[in-house]
């Protein structure tokens, strides 16, 4: 069974029609990357599949599973630390025990800084606490709108190995990335510029 | 014997959770809990300074202006409820969690409401004595504040939740709420005067209450809808 | 009924139906407002105490009765909309708000104007006004809302929240103005409302009211209508009734 | 014959330049410049609700309900100056621009005030009604207010640039600013009470002007300082 | 005569002491890239070398040309069109033209949304408008921090094009980004990881 199901998506906003006939399965274990140009409506498209948008969005979206959505807004509080960031976040699992969050940082790299505000960390590293939900959650199915920005080089190898992970156990990635085909011949790829309208 | 469901006792853990959530990045920073105070303050000592000094007039208009006061500095800190979550993307994720969105946004309006409109009303009888509110006021004063500053957290909050999208809401926020906070005005200050002149206010404070009570039960799901509805412009 | 109120949701059908309406409507509306101004300006009698001043109140009480309806007619198209869905709902209450907004200023406006020969000023905290100034406010800030949105298929949705809210409140509005209006027992100067009025000036009175509400309906109308127009200049039924298929 | 150099020109085209910037951002959403005038009507109407109807009592406190609400809807306004500004980076480019910032910032503010405080005191003859203020006063409300709001507007923006880094500055902008809006509150309501009972306004008029003076010399060049620190707080 | 002198410059952030020791010297037509991972202090130090951060900078910075600093915000009103940014735009020359802008916005390829507010535009068209100061300014200084953020391939290429024709007319660019060498042997790297105290 598909963890979601699109038929027929069209999206609208403002006035302008965007996209139109988009139909994808995702089943366990896939990795779809959306491609195409600035403004074609990547972000557009993966929040109305992610189910955040729905004035402007025609067609049916099923989705199967619980999701994990991370966009360009990183959904920290500027004001708390990390650890209290990750804890009280509504995107992880309620059960969430403070050594899974410890672990969490660690695996980010960001062992030391646990007590630091967010608001007072780089760009990069305040993606790498955003990033960090990926390990606290138990959604299957993620939507990640351009997850490589802001990262450095150790930064992007270790996400592409979390995406890895996720999939072998059986989870969906749905992502967005200016880079062409990050994940080889295993990826599926969305190109929306067959989509656009008119 | 009944076991609550695992269903229920996430909802309570998630209501918990967001409700912790609020009140550390309030407690974080020890002023957002001050400066409502002293905004309060201020702006009551603003009355004796533009209306002259006669303690006699400022006597008997102290419950308007204690009350009208409350009522500014419950819009001045409403506007900004919902604005962090959505500038900073918390209003997405709470939209995709597992629980009802107006629950989530129940729990973080009522710890915003402690750590104002409760606390506001906890010191109200301080600065009920620098317009004369007679004394024997002061304890119907504080209840009216308690139950209607709630009432208009909760109201404000609905306001909020409607313009959060919108950038420089804060003028609209109180176009949109201050028709609806009249009656909260009106029952809170009404019981005052009649505390004030030794009347009966307690019939005004059970309005009050039920006022409360109305909107703990409705202004979350106005709520909940107009945050979707928010995120939808965005 | 439910197929009526289905075929009301589709553009083409609606925009059809509220030509022929408003082919009928106009004329019929046109005539009532002129008769009925004509009787309540020119040959009702004067009021004995007010003499010819109190001819206002065949516009003030008609914007008055027909503004508070409005708010319903607006909360009821915002329910639709929210429950159902169906887009014409939200066109009806975008169009719906400036237009009681505006009726509720006229209301305002003319009782201002009434006050000042009646009472001696222009403003008074009576209990019936105050509540309609609070029912302006209301009014006002759905228009506000719905021009700070910059997506307009959101606006409608969150006017539409609004509206619904000041709906539960009006009622505990009105109770409260009432009461803090009787607790205050102010001075001298009171509604006089409750005096009866004579039958000559009833009538020419009630037929102004009618022709209010008929302008309100043409008006909302046509402004849906305009709207449609503007949200559907690409589709062929528009652009047949335009000429240009 | 003096050709005016092009450094000075291209200080004018600045200033003209951030005045339009300004100005069109506003004039883009009018409802930015109609909603705080109706926050003064709705918060004006607010008094004789929480006050009690009576006329008399009204008409005596009119200019003193009237200014400190001015005052109110001007904090609630210039709060908000340079929040953008620095939310979105543009405060950046102004600390690198060629001209003095003070001068720019002065730029943004008087382009401000025509949009919010000089519109407010055009209209409030009109809301003046509703309390019974005397006609007699109207003109001296009218002169009163538009040079009050201009002194309240320069103030605030010292305050906003002070405040802008800081998140939630909402309030803690009111609480550094009332102090310093005293004065002028004193000075303007006394102004319009003398006008009321048929006193002599002038002299409280000249007071006003002299501080609006005052704050346009000195106002730009705290802006400008404080608009730096705010940029090395960020 | 070289357009920015900086010896021996700290910077300290909050109260943890971040770089020491710096020192360079940019000339006209040169092209730096300032390399190091998430956190080491790339932002920080290309502000203070801009003249944007003096709090917690310690040692001589002296700038003798007109800078141009795009960094992480886009300096743009949401509620204005790219045109009214454009023109209005602090950093852009007083004596742009309205055909000047118009040009500018065609060559980053946003022709055709002149009039949409520039809130209603993808994260890349924001980008684009705000590269678009590239060709309204006359700074011949450049900080650019992480400029190729949330471009597509297409915006990528067009942004190095524009940064080695402003070298060659005599420019000098300073830029971090977290894709090594983008111009290869043509640019110098300052790598901060030897520069990170203690
Ligand atoms: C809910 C809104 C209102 C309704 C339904 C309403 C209705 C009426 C009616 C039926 C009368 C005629 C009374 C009579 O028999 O002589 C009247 C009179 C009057 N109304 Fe209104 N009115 C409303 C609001 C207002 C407002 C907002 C104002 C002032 C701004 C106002 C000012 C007056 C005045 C001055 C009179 C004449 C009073 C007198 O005869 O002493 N009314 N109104
Ligand atoms: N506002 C701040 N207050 C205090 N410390 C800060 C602040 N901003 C950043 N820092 C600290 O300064 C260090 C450097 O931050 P900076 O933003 O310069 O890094 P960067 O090299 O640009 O990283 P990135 O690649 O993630 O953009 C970080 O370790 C961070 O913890
Ligand atoms: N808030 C908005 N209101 C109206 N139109 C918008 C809005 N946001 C984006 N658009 C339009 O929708 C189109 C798609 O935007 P979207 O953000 O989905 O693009 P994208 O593919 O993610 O581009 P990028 O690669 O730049 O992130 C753009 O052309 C833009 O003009
Ligand atoms: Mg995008
Ligand atoms: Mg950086």
């Amino acid at each position: 069974m598909s963890l979601l199901d699109a038929k027929d998506v069209a999206i609208e906003r403002g006035d302008r029609s965007l996209l139109r006939g988009i139909s994808l399965s995702v089943e366990a274990g896939e990795l779809w990357q959306l491609i195409g140009p600035n403004g074609v409506g990547k972000s557009s498209l993966i929040r109305a599949l992610a189910g955040l948008a729905r004035l402007g969005v025609d067609g049916d979206i099923c989705r199967s599973a619980a999701a994990l959505y991370i966009g360009h807004s990183s959904a920290l509080k500027r004001a708390l630390t990390p650890v209290d960031n990750l804890r009280c976040h509504p995107a992880c699992d309620v059960t969430v025990g403070d050594e899974q969050i410890a672990q969490a940082l660690q695996s980010v790299s960001l062992a030391g800084y646990e007590s630091v505000p967010v608001g007072a960390l780089s760009a990069g590293q305040q993606r790498r606490v955003a990033l960090a939900r990926l390990l606290l959650s138990d959604a299957r199915l993620w939507f990640l709108d351009e997850p490589f920005t802001a990262l450095d080089a150790m930064g992007c190898e270790w996400l592409e190995q979390q995406i890895a992970e996720h999939i072998q156990l059986g989870g969906a990635v749905l992502f967005t990335s200016h880079q062409q085909s990050r994940f080889g011949a295993q990826q599926h790829n969305l190109d929306l510029s067959l989509y656009v309208s008119a | 014997m009944s076991v609550p469901d695992s269903d229920s006792l996430s909802l309570g853990a998630a209501f918990y959770r967001q409700f912790l959530r609020h009140g550390k990045a309030l407690i974080s920073s020890p002023a957002d809990l001050v400066n409502p105070l002293l905004f309060f303050f201020m702006v009551i000592t603003l009355f004796p300074l533009g209306l002259g000094p006669d303690p006699e007039r400022l006597s008997q208009m102290a419950p308007g202006i204690l009350w009208v006061v409350a009522l500014l500095a419950s819009l001045m800190v409403s506007g900004k409820l919902f604005a962090s979550d959505f500038e900073d993307g918390s209003l997405e994720q709470l939209c995709l969690a597992p629980q009802p969105l107006a629950i989530l946004a129940l729990a973080e309006v009522l710890a915003h409401w402690l750590g104002t409109g409760f606390l506001l009303s906890m010191v109200s009888p301080l600065f009920a004595v620098l317009v004369g509110l007679p004394t024997q006021a002061l304890p119907v004063l504080f209840m009216s504040l308690l139950l209607g500053s709630l009432c208009l957290t909760l109201i404000g909050a609905v306001g909020s939740a409607l313009t959060v999208s919108i950038r420089r809401g804060g003028v609209l926020l109180s176009v949109i709420i201050i028709p609806l906070h009249v009656p909260v005005l009106l029952f809170g200050s009404t019981a005052v005067v009649e505390a004030a002149r030794d009347g009966n206010p307690v019939s005004w404070l059970a309005l009050l209450a039920a006022l409360v009570l109305m909107s703990l039960a409705l202004a979350p799901l106005a709520i909940g809808a107009a945050l979707r509805i928010s995120l939808d412009n965005g | 009924m439910w197929s009526f109120i289905h075929k009301l949701g589709s553009p083409p059908w609606f925009f059809r139906f509220s030509g022929n309406v408003v082919k009928w409507l106009l004329p019929v509306t046109i005539a009532v407002l002129f008769v009925g101004a004509f009787w309540g300006l020119l040959v009702a009698p004067p009021d004995y105490r007010q003499g010819n001043s109190y001819r206002i109140i065949y516009i003030h009480v008609p914007a008055a009765v027909v503004s508070l309806a409005g708010y319903y007619v607006m909360a009821l198209a915002g329910a639709i909309s929210l429950i159902w869905r169906i887009k014409m709902a939200d066109i009806a209450m975008k169009a719906a708000a400036p237009v009681g907004a505006v009726l509720t200023g006229i209301a305002l406006v003319t009782g201002a104007i009434w006050g000042k020969p009646t009472w001696g000023t222009w403003w008074v905290w009576d209990a019936r006004i105050t509540s309609m100034l609070i029912l302006f406010f209301l009014y006002l800030g759905v228009v506000a809302l719905f021009e700070a949105y910059e997506n307009k298929a959101a606006a409608a949705k969150a006017c539409a929240v609004l509206s619904l809210v000041g709906t539960v409140n009006i009622p505990i509005i009105y109770k409260s103005v009432d009461w803090w209006y009787s607790l205050h027992q102010p001075a001298s100067i009171k509604f006089t409302g409750e005096s009866a009025i004579d039958a000559s000036m009833l009538y020419p009175l009630l037929l102004m009211i009618t022709a209010f509400y008929g302008l309100f309906a043409l008006v909302v109308m046509m402004n849906m209508r305009a709207d449609l127009v503007w949200h559907h200049r690409q589709s062929s039924w528009v652009r047949q009734w335009a000429g240009f298929e």
